[in-house]
């Protein structure tokens, strides 16, 4: 995601990198889950499966929850350069 | 991702295992706690009504249809952006 | 919770495999306080006591969030048999 | 669940007191979000009105009983729970 | 927040506790930001910067999140301590 | 809080870096739920509208400024509190 370029890492390095790339996607997943069942999904649940118009809405809901992802990152990452550094006052 | 000698990767699996029955355990906890609370309004008797039964039972297959059709997504939008990454 | 039999585990692996128990313990326990809390108590807290009609309340919810626990958990594990394995998509 | 030496006891009880300091903070926060959320709503002052004041007060000690009502019921049913699983 | 004395701890102790003190400390300030962006800011977004209200509104629901935080803090000892210890019948 | 050797200092700084990244991930995520939930409900397309767009840019900057606002207050806060205590 923040792609950074280092030479040499150890070998707990490297494998703490790939643990925290793939914590990192799996939280992205969860988040995503979690929103688009609330935005798509009827909460009465009379039927066991899903309708037609609510595997559409999850289908668009995953592009469009990528798409906004991807935009804030950028925004974001732009952001907190102009802003010098630091970001968020934290 | 990739350049781990054998002995890195079966540390790493292991770890990933660990991952794995952690996120399942959370998958859980959020489909107990979603159809409970989609499925559950009466407290006037302290055992599961047909009715709230039968709810739960949709809600799970119906939470279960989703986990697997967003897994579905989620992997094809992350392929895509991770071969648009690598080409910038 | 989901009893797996394995010969001589280590040390290590018994202590952590305790621990693990107590924390999916644990995590119900605070879902079952969260979502209980929400069914049952008054949100405009007039008054500092359970009311009669809110211990009844909070008795009964847990009642049946345990059974709605047992529930899912034995229809999670029938349907991912059925599916083959993997389950979720995961 | 049992079956540990008495050193494999002790590094347990560490832990579990670990899990406990990290369990009350949780509780802690979750009564903090809470309260503050249900009684607090006027934003034209900056110090607590005596309503909101006494509705904190009432509502930490309205959580504080249903903690202990909810963690008695919990003990009885994961006891019961766990007796019938060992009778399957 | 809870200050124990103790004598003489360990390397391994010193650095957990400022850990676990600035861990608390970030956490309370994560719960500030989430409930008093909830509380004040405007859902709609249709501006990119805090009005004039919204920035009040933040400042004061921070004062309040303080006052409130520590009030419940001191009860909750007070009340723990007459229930003689354990509290929350954990 | 001090009386750290320098290589307890050391130790605690790489400790603290790793909490950064974990609380700027969170801060993140939270982030992009937020501005999602809020600007998102048209699930006609697949892609964002514009006025989807324009809203999550402008909840973004919103969301930056509310973070360093909050990180403001809370600092002097934090310390009022904290010299308070020191006085008790």
């Amino acid at each position: 995601m923040f792609g950074l370029g280092r030479p040499q890492p150890s070998s707990a390095e490297k494998i703490a990198a790939v643990e925290n790339e793939l914590k990192v996607v799996a939280e992205m997943h969860s988040r995503m889950v979690k929103i688009c069942t609330l935005k798509c999904i009827d909460k009465t649940y009379r039927e066991g499966e899903l309708s037609k118009g609510e595997s559409v809405c999850l289908d668009r809901c995953a592009a469009k929850f990528f798409e906004a992802h991807q935009k804030i990152s950028d925004q974001l990452q732009k952001e907190t350069q102009a802003r010098g550094g630091g970001g968020f006052g934290m | 991702m990739d350049g781990l000698t054998p002995a890195e990767s079966r540390e790493l699996d292991q770890r990933l295992q660990k991952r794995q029955v952690k996120e399942f355990m959370t998958v859980f906890g959020n489909l107990v706690d979603n159809c409970f609370t989609a499925c559950v309004d009466d407290f006037t008797s302290k055992a599961l009504s047909g009715r709230e039964s039968g709810c739960i039972s949709r809600c799970v297959l119906k939470s279960m249809s989703t986990q697997t059709r967003l897994g579905e997504r989620f992997g094809e939008l992350n392929a895509a952006m991770t071969a648009e990454m690598q080409r910038r």
